[in-house]
């Protein structure tokens, strides 16, 4: 069994595992093998000067819910792709939203965002009074500029 | 004269189609990579975000209150299932719970949304598959749920209906009768669409055995909703984590073990079957009392505070629909993240299309039912 | 083209040529959003569009004379939407239906919103309300064969 | 007494040649007009039908019940601009719709349509072999298809094509030997078999009823000839966008959408002429043309029906069933209708 | 849980005959268009679209303005006597990004903002822009 951070309840009641991110894969496999088979979300907060990753998971047969959390300073998080594939399009939107990198994740590219948008917006310190524009290159590719005079 | 070529074949003499974001087949915006290999589907890679509208980002600029309105055009099909999930997370994390009555109109509400719901994506799927009419038979019964709408509300189909302790607006005798009456003369139309379609050996042809979804694999896509159920999965929301009153309602989840597109196609029938019985039951069991949380006045409704970590999770029209809000203490929310069950539906698309016809996979793709504004946000 | 200074004959071809026009608007299958559903409503058997001759709705852009924008344009969509009404041929219109079309609407203060669609197409008819009910649609509609047919002003 | 005739005595006053010249040109023109008039009234009916079976009400803003409604769709389709997609295969871009409008054209002149009270026959070519003729017109229409389709320089279009080649080969040879049974039992009664006249006149019972096999395999064959759903493969229009006609605008895509509604009102036309009787029918001396007529619409509505019901076939669901079970089916009855002609001399 | 059954399996054409019966049925029943500029559905009395303003009601508390999601609804200065509203400040409503949430109505105190029935705003310029003044006029007296 890996090492538990913090145990704590949410206030929804749910159980909250806080663990370091180096032992993030291997609890994710024990989870897995315990029965918590259906990762329902995956979720990236900006704390501002730390990012936080949270994964809820579910037990199917025994209906358990629990909340898995780790923290990362240097925007580098293990993926957990090997263990649940539904991790993947969850991992490529925090990329793309949060900037968080996953690392070993197979196809580590934007989801929603053209690759050449710069910053990512969900952080807080994103300004979004800077406008991009984004359009379309002869292959069908999208580029993002902030030339406002390009395209359309 | 040679023609001019159309495209390269690559090395294993398969081209490359781009299907969308424009496509009549794609239900919005989807872009589709399509590989061919003479009619067959070698590869599919989903391109998504042309509807990408930055919900999340925004609901963080508002209040709490606010929120609804994007909320509401997540799934813009069955809006009223949206909000009672983003209810279900606010309202613990403000500590405010509805009165009883309320909990009992948002279950007839968010139940009528499903079936509204599953309408459209009937007579889309219909659509798919080229038969043109029996999506008009399934406009002409939404138009009743519709109405039901507007005379609660006043807004069609984004409603915002559906407050922070409460609802807007109090069910009265006149909309009680109203849902009585639909709900007595629906499922003969119903029976009349569904016929429309199984009696139908072609139809049969086009979905019996095709887009075959194993449990396992369904699972570890985070698959949720018909789907899921459709592949022999007993998994529904409102019965394992049930939220609401749907603990003192009695009905039943559809399962079926077939896996293949009429299997996801019978779920969805029996789910709209089931949701009638619900409405019946919860119509006439709305208790008298207020419709509105004392503690959330209306005039209050942005000087609301939360603070903490909630995941909530509800059972909308195409799945498992969760929302994770995290607060500060401010009137407004810190971070917002939607489960989007579209999403993770879509993306088992690939696994399933693969070495399929093209015809197949338009087919696989309507029964996945996806909606882009809660697969985007 | 000035109608009137070509003589009579010319004169009535506009006109009759307007007539067959504002008649025959056959829309392009382009949903985006929300609004799409509303736009599917009109087609079909409550509201009937085709009373109004826009039975088809038409796949292909090429065979299309109304773009009905139906829902928000988000930037990525916006070369393709520029596209599509490029591919349709002379003469072609376009609806602006929802407020995400007009202005951004409920998205006004995100990051990958078009804050309107006539940045992108020009627009002949703007459809406000999100969405707009469907006999809101089919007025923005009949306000369309009134321009065409030059009986408007506003 | 033929309509040519009924003409050349009406204009006999100019004299022996102009008479003939000008009965021609009257000939011509009546049967432009009648095609348009019968392309015009398909589409409208199949709205009308559609609205209604949609629980709709169908045009009605344009003229008296939208009876206008065609001549402003096609006042419209006229005035679009034309749009030349660059890239493509110039020349048969450009003849593609006009083959398949030719095709039509030509279905429609070899057709006995029996008779009319005052003007008499109404059957325009006396040819002993305009079975042969139609079948060759009704063949050419699909080439222009494919045409359209390899020459627009669009993926869609393309794949539509070959659809169209796959739908069409396997439903071609069906229907002919289907029609060769018909040949063989019209052989007992007439030296002309080939004479679609001849072939009608000879149905004192229709041969839809000693012929049932080959009624439904030439009824399908001619359904999927007209391109319509379920057999819309190569246009479906909820994959292929358009299939064949994705790149053409205006009035050549009007052609393309005459010809789809045109060839159905013919596929029908056809079927009740080979198996349903034609124009035979009580006072059929006078009335032919209108027996005929309303035979052809009921084909059509039912054919609408199938249309608006009924989902697409896959493409290799219909070769299979083309060549698993039409044929054989075609086959049989070819020995039916043998033994039908040579053991019981029907 | 319920196992959903398969349909009974039908002979092939057999059974597109039957579907196309179910379909055909219909030919028979009235059609329930309602033919719109003509004939007009009744709105429920809830139906609400349109904002109007009275502006005798306002006491131009900002509330509005504050709980619009969109910043549709702005505050301005309007030279006009009334008692109630000393600050002289009004909503204008932007009718290019209102999203009819009916949350103004919802929280104004004086019931002075409210949504009416009226729905036929379409336009061919882009300038949604109401002012207080057009707020308290029916539509058709608004200038364009």
């Amino acid at each position: 069994m890996v090492e538990i951070l913090e145990e704590s309840t949410g206030k929804d009641g749910r159980r909250v595992l806080k663990v370091a991110k180096e032992n993030l894969v291997q609890l994710m496999k024990e989870l897995k093998s315990h029965g918590f088979v259906h990762l329902s979300l995956i979720t990236g907060i900006d704390r501002k000067d730390r990012l936080e990753v949270v994964y809820h998971l579910q037990n199917l047969e025994k209906n358990e819910y629990i909340a898995v959390k780790t923290e990362t300073l240097d925007e580098r998080v293990p993926s957990v792709t090997s263990v649940f594939t539904s991790a993947n399009w969850d991992e490529r939107e925090q990329y793309d939203l949060m900037g968080i990198v996953f690392e070993g994740h197979p196809n580590l590219k934007r989801l929603f965002l053209p690759e050449s948008w710069v910053g990512h917006p969900l952080r807080k310190n994103y300004d979004i009074s800077k406008v991009q524009y984004i359009n379309m290159d002869e292959n069908g590719e999208d580029y993002a500029t902030f030339d406002p005079g390009d395209g359309w | 004269m040679m023609g001019p070529r159309i495209s390269n074949p690559d090395e294993n003499g398969w081209v490359e189609l781009n299907m969308g974001p424009q496509h009549p087949s794609t239900h919005g915006v989807l872009r589709l990579k399509v590989k061919l290999d003479g009619e067959i589907v070698r590869e599919v890679e989903p391109v998504i975000g042309y509807l990408h509208r930055n919900a999340e980002k925004i609901c963080e600029l508002d209040y709490y209150c606010d929120s609804m309105i994007y909320f509401d055009r997540m799934d813009y099909v069955g809006a009223m299932n949206m909000e009672v999930g983003y209810l279900e997370a606010a309202e613990k994390l403000l500590g405010i719970p509805p009165p009883e009555r309320v909990q009992w109109i948002r279950v007839v509400m968010a139940e009528l949304s499903r079936v509204a719901s599953h309408l459209v994506w009937a007579g889309a799927f219909g659509l798919d598959l080229g038969m043109l009419t029996p999506f008009f038979y399934c406009f002409v019964e939404r138009e009743k749920i519709l109405r039901i709408f507007v005379e609660a509300c006043g807004s069609r189909q984004e409603t915002n209906y559906m407050s922070i302790g409460g609802v807007y607006q109090d069910f009265n005798d006149k909309l009680i009768h109203d849902i009585l009456e639909f709900t007595e003369q629906f499922p003969k139309k119903l029976e009349d669409i569904f016929n429309a379609y199984v009696k139908n050996d072609i139809f049969i042809s086009r979905t019996k055995g095709i887009g075959i979804l194993e449990p396992e694999v369904a699972l570890d896509y985070g698959v949720t909703g018909p789907m899921l159920r459709a592949s022999g999965v007993d998994y529904d929301v409102r019965k394992a984590e049930p939220y609401l009153v749907y603990d003192k309602i009695n009905f039943d989840i559809p399962v079926s073990h077939k896996k293949d597109n009429l299997a996801r196609f019978l779920v969805r029938f029996e789910e709209m079957r089931q949701s009638i019985k619900i409405i019946n039951q919860a119509v006439k069991k709305i208790p008298d009392g207020p419709y509105f949380n004392p503690k959330a006045k209306k005039s209050l409704m942005i000087r609301l505070r939360g603070e903490g970590e909630v995941y909530a999770r509800t059972e909308s029209s195409k799945g498992e629909f969760g929302v994770y809000l995290v607060g500060d203490g401010g009137v407004k929310p810190y971070r917002v993240r939607v489960r989007s069950p579209s999403l993770k539906n879509l993306s088992v698309l690939p696994y399933l299309a693969k070495d399929q016809m093209i015809a197949d996979m338009v087919a696989i793709s309507g029964t996945t039912d996806l909606v882009f504004g809660e697969v985007d946000r | 083209m000035k109608s009137g200074d070509g003589g009579v004959l010319t004169t009535t071809l506009e006109k009759a040529l307007e007539w067959g026009r504002s008649n025959s608007l056959w829309p392009l299958t382009f949903g985006l959003a929300c609004c799409a559903i509303e736009m599917m409503a009109i087609q079909a058997a409550d509201l009937d569009i085709s009373r109004f001759g826009s039975e088809i709705f038409r796949n292909s852009p090429r065979q299309s004379d109304l773009m009905i924008v139906s829902g928000t344009v988000t930037k990525k969509m916006a070369p393709r939407l520029r596209r599509l009404y490029d591919e349709m041929p002379y003469p072609k219109y376009v609806i602006a239906m929802g407020v995400c079309v007009i202005q951004g609407g409920p998205y006004n203060q995100g990051y990958s919103v078009v804050m309107g669609v006539d940045k992108v197409v020009p627009v002949d008819v703007y459809v406000p309300g999100c969405p707009p009910t469907p006999e809101a649609l089919t007025y923005g509609i009949m306000l369309l064969q009134k321009k065409i047919r030059n009986e408007t002003e506003r | 007494m033929n309509v040519l005739t009924r003409l050349a005595d009406f204009f006999a006053a100019f004299g022996h040649y102009p008479a003939y010249i000008l009965a021609y040109l009257f000939e011509t023109l009546f049967m432009i007009v009648f095609v348009m008039v019968s392309l015009v009234a398909m589409i409208y009916i199949f709205r009308k039908y559609m609205a209604r079976l949609q629980l709709r009400v169908g045009p009605n803003r344009v003229g008296k019940f939208g009876t206008l409604q065609l001549i402003a769709d096609s006042l419209k389709l006229a005035g679009k601009e034309s749009i030349l997609p660059s890239g493509r295969d110039d020349l048969p871009f450009r003849i593609a719709p006009i083959i398949v409008f030719l095709g039509l054209i030509t279905g429609f002149a070899l057709l006995p349509y029996g008779q009319f009270y005052f003007i008499g026959s109404l059957t325009v070519t006396h040819s002993d072999v305009s079975l042969l003729l139609l079948f060759a017109a009704l063949a050419i229409m699909p080439i222009g298809e494919i045409l359209a389709g390899i020459s627009s320089r669009n993926k869609y279009a393309v794949v539509g094509a070959l659809r169209g080649v796959a739908k069409d080969v396997s439903f071609e040879i069906p229907m002919m030997i289907s029609v060769l049974a018909l040949v063989m039992m019209a052989s007992a009664k007439t030296a002309n078999p080939l004479n679609l006249s001849n072939l009608v006149e000879v149905q004192f019972i229709p041969y839809g009823i000693p012929q049932i096999i080959g009624l439904g395999v030439f009824f399908i064959a001619m359904v999927a000839r007209a391109s319509f759903s379920p057999f819309d493969m190569s246009e479906s229009d909820s994959e292929l966008v358009s299939g064949h006609s994705t790149e053409y605008t205006g009035m050549r895509f009007g052609m393309f959408y005459m010809g789809l509604f045109g060839s159905i009102f013919l596929s029908s036309l056809v079927v009740s002429l080979l198996y349903l009787g034609g124009y035979n029918g009580p006072y059929s001396g006078y009335a032919g043309f209108v027996f005929l007529l309303i035979k052809g619409l009921i084909l059509v509505l039912i054919s609408f029906t199938i249309w608006l019901s009924v989902p697409r076939i896959r493409i290799d669901k219909f070769v299979n069933m083309g060549w698993k079970y039409l044929l054989p089916a075609s086959i049989i009855n070819l020995i039916i209708a043998g033994v039908l002609t040579l053991g019981l001399g029907i | 849980m319920i196992e959903v059954k398969e349909p009974k399996k039908e002979l092939p054409l057999i059974g597109t005959m039957k579907a196309m019966a179910v379909v055909a049925k219909h030919l028979f029943q009235k059609p329930v268009t309602v033919q719109y500029p003509e004939q007009k559905r009744e709105l429920p009395d809830r139906f609400r679209f349109r904002i109007f303003l009275s502006l005798d009601d306002c006491v131009g508390c900002t509330l509005c303005e504050q709980v619009c999601p969109n910043i549709s609804i702005h505050m301005q200065k309007v030279d006009r006597e009334n008692p109630r509203n000393k600050r002289k400040i009004y909503p204008d409503v932007n009718f290019g990004t209102c999203t009819v949430c009916r949350n103004c109505e919802e929280i104004c105190p004086t019931d002075a903002i409210y949504l009416t029935h009226v729905f036929e705003t379409a336009r061919t310029r882009n300038s949604f822009t109401y002012s207080p003044e057009e707020l308290s006029l029916p539509e058709d007296e608004v200038v364009k």
